[in-house]
């Protein structure tokens, strides 16, 4: 086994890792490790690990790396030598120690980002091992807390919040006369079979950010869309428990998700400014399930804002003033490719747009995604200091002159308002649709 | 069922201008068609917080709602909305409002012959069923799904019966849930419970239930199938039999089961939307038989046309010798009778519709936003605004057809054969 | 020596090569049905054409980030890799014994210069050597076997250079030389040299879900 | 490769034979590379007397042999001519290139005898 990493030395207390831990036995990992190996990978674990030629240039493609002074525990390969690697090794003989420290590189030390793949020269898939670790780790019951009463919550309720049945339309409505204040005729069509667009959010928007469902709503009324919202389970697009490993759970959520969407005889599903939610119904639970590609056109907010504005369906009355910096969300840029539509809408939308370095693809990670801050408050520091690069890398476009920064996912925007604060960068953090909500015309 | 005897079969063509509603409400709302397609009706704004629903040209009852959604017709032809008067909430059922309020309510549901409607209702932060005004006795910390049963004297719900804060996971994963008929709770409690059915006659009630994090199955009355699956959908009843059928997940495939014993031989990269024949001696399910392809197997036999993006709303012709469902290939449905998809590729496509003997299938179908009608793989020549399921005369002779065209709501009576040829 | 040198040059020569060949088909077929039977998605994904595109920009010195930012390694490890490859393939001395043995024969590099790319894989070898034993991110990563292959490797071109020039002993030096030889190609379907037969595949699997779903390069 | 070195082995012996018989060159010590343009290795070390003295050979046509369409010409030998006169530097149909035909005619005999240098570095000595 590897020597123990540097920062062992200040245990965090999980009560989902530690309880599960001490529910552990050799023989149930042992069972637990090869069970998951033997029926649920095959080639590609095989492959990756066989393939693997450790020669460590995967590491500074990682965030926590090059935030822990290039420390080779928080290399992407470093992490799975820690994990995978051990366990494939000794078959499954590993100890509730090694599966606790396991379980805190899996769940908290990776986004999941794919910034390594963009820098193994095989092209392994590290990502990958990672969510197998995860998978046991699941199955072994040592997940973070937070992060399973997150997935908890979405077995209930099919949301990531706990938001019940009455309270999703409720506050649908009172967004909706919220709005109508401002714009009279204005409609957050509810159920209505046979629009063209069902608009997907996750569950923090009607929970603590109702004001976002507000400018979406502004931004359809304007642009004329037919769009509606599902009243029903299905709203919600988020997806913890693809992070959690709790696969089925995956599935259960994206068919609710999907079929909510063929219920109502849309065309499109356009979704709001959120990363993992985009990973999860466009490329991960639509899988599961055995859609090759999602049974309905998925539309991220950053596509569905360039259509709209390319195609002159909104107006941009005055540009957005500050200057902005851009960043570039893994889940719907390295995953998704949008990252020019993402430079077209803020260029359309703003004065002045500061790139920070690196961009596009090779952005860096926020250091929240990939369900990490999800694992809630024991691991917030664990976050932040493993993205100091994130700080460099915000300081030098904020030494550009940018005072804004724009975050089109939600994760991005939580893990970067830590970030900004903590470090004391000094940036004013929006979604694009705060500032098309601004500068769009709207009606008198 | 709805006897659809009794309904005019005979005046070719019946219209209802919709432009003059335009200009009595500040904003009028998506129209619906009765079943009969006598009526036309949509909800509409008539000042500052004040709606009401209008219903051939004319005002839904007196009252005046704070906010009306929801607006369905029964298949009975009752005209329901959800509404809210001073901050109360409650279902309005030809414009009167049932006498029991509530903190809200949503997802209605109708009886198959549309006698009764139920909604799941929340009073005080507790929650329960509303079955024709008359909310269960017990009431619940939270409910998740619904259920009511074919005949409509019965609903169910997956209930919580322990309360958990948020972040007990540990005494989440004791569980917390179960299901409950008609308010009254099973006594097994499991981590979750989803997607209720109620027997046909009203008597059972089955439900997906996860033991622990792992281990999902299936109950019955409250009792958990003896097998464990890696996962379950949802449950169905045999309408003749009783028995109880079920899609499960087993080492990555899935496989239908009956009872917890495996029924079909082969399995299947995916199985849902399990359905039976109206006798109860057919079972078909939409299945992919193999990695991102789709299509309907029929007693475990799988269509050999597959289809690459989605397979959905197949429907058992009344005498449950054919099968109708929708395909989806890239962007574009096509209506597919048993296993033969039609020429023609829409952009959107309905539930298709068997007539009462089988042998005319007719489905609602859209292009470029203007929607028509085809029937036996032919098209009618006319394109309209909107349009609703097309209807079958009880002698199998008639469509009636309820479109909107040019500001005009219009219910037409038109020969099989005028669209088939 | 000389019964030896018929030996592993006979023989055990035979036996490397089917070994090579035959583990190297084995191995991969075997992965394929592996994917065949468990993990049967992967064929929806892949993409001639985005397969091509990733595996070119990686094979291109210099033609993705990670290149660009390890311009010593990269010089390095193609130079490697290249005269790793072609110095076998082309040594005048490896094609008589082919005409020889079945009188099939092609274009050879002068010994000249063949010397000289031997010299690169050592040299290569040693760098690699050097790199994993103080560089904190691949020393931390590195065991026994990471020597081991890097010693096979090694081995033929070593006792190689040794050979062509009959420094030390040349007869113990040549058979050791046609040992390493073989050792080295039935190991490698058989160990980690086996990047060898999958990373074109990993590659490419890699490359067609960047391009084809997720529209993204992935270099 | 096992019948590969019979092949040879006959070959080199009918070679040995058939050029015993000519001129002794008692002042030869290595083999004449002279028709190699370019030569990848230093001549191969050859003691001609020497050698045929320790193999006991007296034909000449054991090495210098004639063949006449594809057909090894008894009692003829080519003593008097350059290897090189007929193994041309590429080789044709049955003619072996020279350096095939060196390395069959020296070091295929060696093989077939047990006896005598067959590694590279044995003959082409640096």
């Amino acid at each position: 086994m590897a020597e123990p990493s540097k920062k062992e030395e200040n245990k965090v207390v999980d009560e989902g890792i530690d309880v599960g831990i001490s529910r552990l036995t050799e023989e149930k990992i042992q069972s637990v490790i090869n069970s998951v190996i033997d029926s649920e990978t095959g080639a590609r674990l095989k492959a990756y690990v066989e393939t693997c030629i450790h020669c460590g240039l995967c590491s500074e493609a990682c965030h926590y790396y090059l935030s822990h002074d290039n420390d080779p525990h928080y290399s992407p390969v470093g992490k799975v030598k820690q994990t995978i690697w051990e366990m494939v090794r000794k078959k499954g003989r590993v100890s509730p120690e090694f599966i606790r420290r396991a379980a805190i590189i899996a769940h908290t030390e990776c986004n999941l980002c794919k910034r390594c793949a963009q820098y193994c020269p095989f092209g392994i898939d590290i990502a990958y091992l990672i969510s197998v670790v995860r998978r046991i780790i699941h199955k072994l019951g040592v997940t973070p807390l937070y992060l399973q009463d997150t997935a908890h919550s979405h077995s209930v309720t099919m949301n990531q919040m706990w938001v019940k049945g009455d309270e999703w339309p409720d506050t649908l409505q009172w967004q909706e006369e919220e709005a109508q204040a401002e714009i009279p005729n204005l409609r957050i069509p509810l159920e209505k079979e046979g629009a063209d667009v069902m608009y997907s959010v996750i569950a923090p928007e009607p929970k603590f950010q109702a004001q976002l469902i507000y400018q979406a709503a502004v931004i359809m009324h304007v642009a004329g869309v037919n769009w509606t919202m599902p009243a029903s389970v299905g709203w919600d697009n988020s997806d913890m428990a693809m992070f959690s490993g709790d696969n089925e759970l995956m599935g259960r959520l994206k068919r609710t998700h999907f079929e909510t969407a063929a219920r109502l005889k849309v065309k499109k599903i356009v979704m709001g400014e959120c990363g993992h939610a985009f990973r999860s119904v466009y490329d991960m639970g639509n899988r599961w399930l055995g859609w090759s590609m999602p049974p309905f056109t998925i539309v991220h907010a950053i596509e569905f804002y360039h259509d709209l504005i390319k195609e002159g369906r909104i107006k941009i009355a005055k540009k957005y003033k500050p200057p902005i910096t851009l960043h570039d969300p893994c889940n719907v840029v390295r995953g998704g490719g949008l990252h020019e539509k993402a430079r077209y809408v803020a260029h359309a939308i703003c004065e002045k747009v500061i790139e920070m370095h690196p961009n596009r693809e090779h952005n860096y990670c926020c250091c929240a995604g990939g369900g990490v801050i999800n694992t809630g408050p024991p691991f917030k520091m664990t976050r932040i200091k493993g993205n100091r690069v994130k700080a460099e890398q915000l300081f030098g476009a904020k030494t550009k002159g940018a005072e804004v920064l724009v975050a089109p996912c939600h994760n991005c925007h939580s893990g970067l308002h830590d970030i900004v604060h903590h470090y004391e960068i000094g940036l004013d953090i929006k979604f694009f649709g705060d500032i098309i909500y601004e500068v769009m015309e709207k009606p008198e | 069922m709805v006897d659809s005897r009794s309904w005019d079969w005979e005046t070719g063509e019946k219209n209802v201008s919709l432009d003059s509603w335009k200009k009595e409400y500040r904003w009028v709302e998506e129209p619906y068609a009765s079943p009969d397609g006598e009526k036309i009706a949509a909800i509409v704004n008539v000042d500052e917080g004040e709606f009401t629903v209008c219903v051939n040209g004319k005002v839904w009852g007196e009252t005046v709602f704070d906010k009306i959604w929801h607006l369905r017709f029964s298949p009975d032809g009752r005209l329901t909305a959800l509404v809210s008067e001073m901050g109360e909430w409650t279902m309005a059922v030809n414009g009167e409002a049932w006498e029991n309020k509530f903190g809200y309510i949503w997802e209605p549901r109708f009886s198959i012959d549309g006698t009764a409607i139920a909604a799941a209702v929340q009073q005080d932060m507790r929650y329960g069923m509303v079955l024709n005004g008359k909310p269960w006795e017990q009431t619940f910390a939270n409910m998740t799904y619904f259920a009511l049963s074919p005949d409509g004297r019965h609903t169910a719900g997956a209930v919580q019966v322990e309360d958990v804060d948020s972040g007990e996971i540990h005494k989440f994963q004791k569980g917390s849930f179960t299901a409950a008929l008609d308010g009254n709770p099973w006594d097994m409690r499991f981590v979750n419970v989803w997607n209720l059915a109620i027997s046909t006659d009203g008597e059972h009630l089955a439900a997906e239930v996860r033991l622990n994090l792992y281990d999902y199955t299936i109950a019955v009355d409250g009792v958990p199938w003896e097998s464990r699956y890696a996962t379950v959908w949802e449950p169905l009843f045999n309408p003749v039999t009783g028995t109880v059928v079920a899609p499960v997940r087993e080492k990555g495939t899935w496989a239908l089961a009956e009872n917890g014993k495996i029924l079909w031989d082969r399995r299947f990269v995916q199985i849902w939307h399990q359905m039976f024949s109206p006798d109860g001696s057919r079972l078909a399910a939409i299945v992919a038989p193999k990695y991102g392809r789709w299509t309907v197997a029929v007693d475990g036999v799988p269509w050999p046309a597959t289809f690459a993006t989605l397979v959905t709303d197949a429907t058992f012709s009344p005498d449950g010798r054919r099968i109708a469902a929708l395909a989806k290939d890239g962007e574009t449905f096509r209506v597919v009778v048993d296993g033969n998809p039609w020429t023609d590729a829409w952009d959107m496509a309905w539930k298709p519709v068997f007539s009462p003997d089988g042998k005319d299938v007719a489905a609602k179908v859209e292009k470029k936003g203007r929607y028509t009608y085809t029937v036996n793989n032919r098209v009618w020549s006319r394109s309209c605004d909107i349009a609703w399921d097309p209807v079958f005369s009880p002698d199998g002779t008639h469509l009636m057809l309820r479109t909107v065209e040019a500001g005009n709501y219009v219910r037409r009576i038109v020969p099989v054969s005028d669209i088939v040829g | 020596m000389h019964s030896f040198y018929n030996f592993v040059s006979g023989p055990l020569a035979w036996v490397a090569f089917i070994l090579f060949f035959g583990g190297s088909i084995y191995r991969i077929v075997s992965m394929l049905k592996l994917v065949a039977e468990k993990e049967r998605f992967i064929f929806s994904y892949m993409s001639w054409r985005y397969s091509l595109r990733s595996i070119i920009h990686w094979i291109i010195p210099f033609a993705t980030v990670n290149w660009r930012r390890q311009p010593v390694l990269t010089v390095v490890t193609f130079a490697f890799h290249l005269c790793l490859l072609a110095t076998p393939i082309f040594l005048l001395s490896h094609v008589v014994l082919w005409d020889e043995a079945f009188s099939i024969s092609w274009w050879t590099l002068p010994d000249a210069v063949a010397d000289i790319m031997t010299i690169i894989v050592i040299l290569g070898a040693v760098y690699f050597l050097v790199r994993r034993v103080t560089q904190p991110e691949v020393k931390f990563v590195t065991s026994v076997s990471d020597f081991v292959i890097l010693a096979i490797v090694a081995a033929p071109f070593i006792t190689g250079f040794l050979a062509y020039h009959q420094w030390l002993s040349y007869p113990l030096v040549m058979c050791l030389h046609v040992l390493a030889g073989d050792i080295m190609l039935a190991a490698i379907p058989f160990t980690r040299l086996s990047h060898m037969l999958f990373s074109p595949f990993t590659r490419a699997y890699m490359g067609s879900e960047f391009g084809k779903v997720r529209h993204a390069r992935d270099w | 490769m096992k019948t590969v070195t019979l092949i040879a082995l006959s070959l080199s012996i009918a070679i040995v034979l058939a050029f015993t018989a000519a001129w002794s060159q008692d002042d030869m010590t290595v083999v004449d590379n002279a028709a190699f343009n370019n030569p990848q290795r230093t001549p191969s070390v050859f003691v001609h007397d020497e050698h045929n003295e320790t193999a006991g050979i007296d034909d000449c046509a054991e090495c210098h042999h004639v063949y006449e369409g594809g057909k090894r010409v008894e009692d003829e030998s080519s003593e008097g001519q350059s290897c090189s006169e007929c193994h041309d530097l590429q080789g044709s149909g049955n003619q072996p290139s020279l350096i095939k035909a060196f390395h069959a005619n020296c070091k295929g005999c060696h093989q077939e005898q047990g006896k005598g240098p067959i590694m590279c570095g044995e003959c082409h000595i640096k």
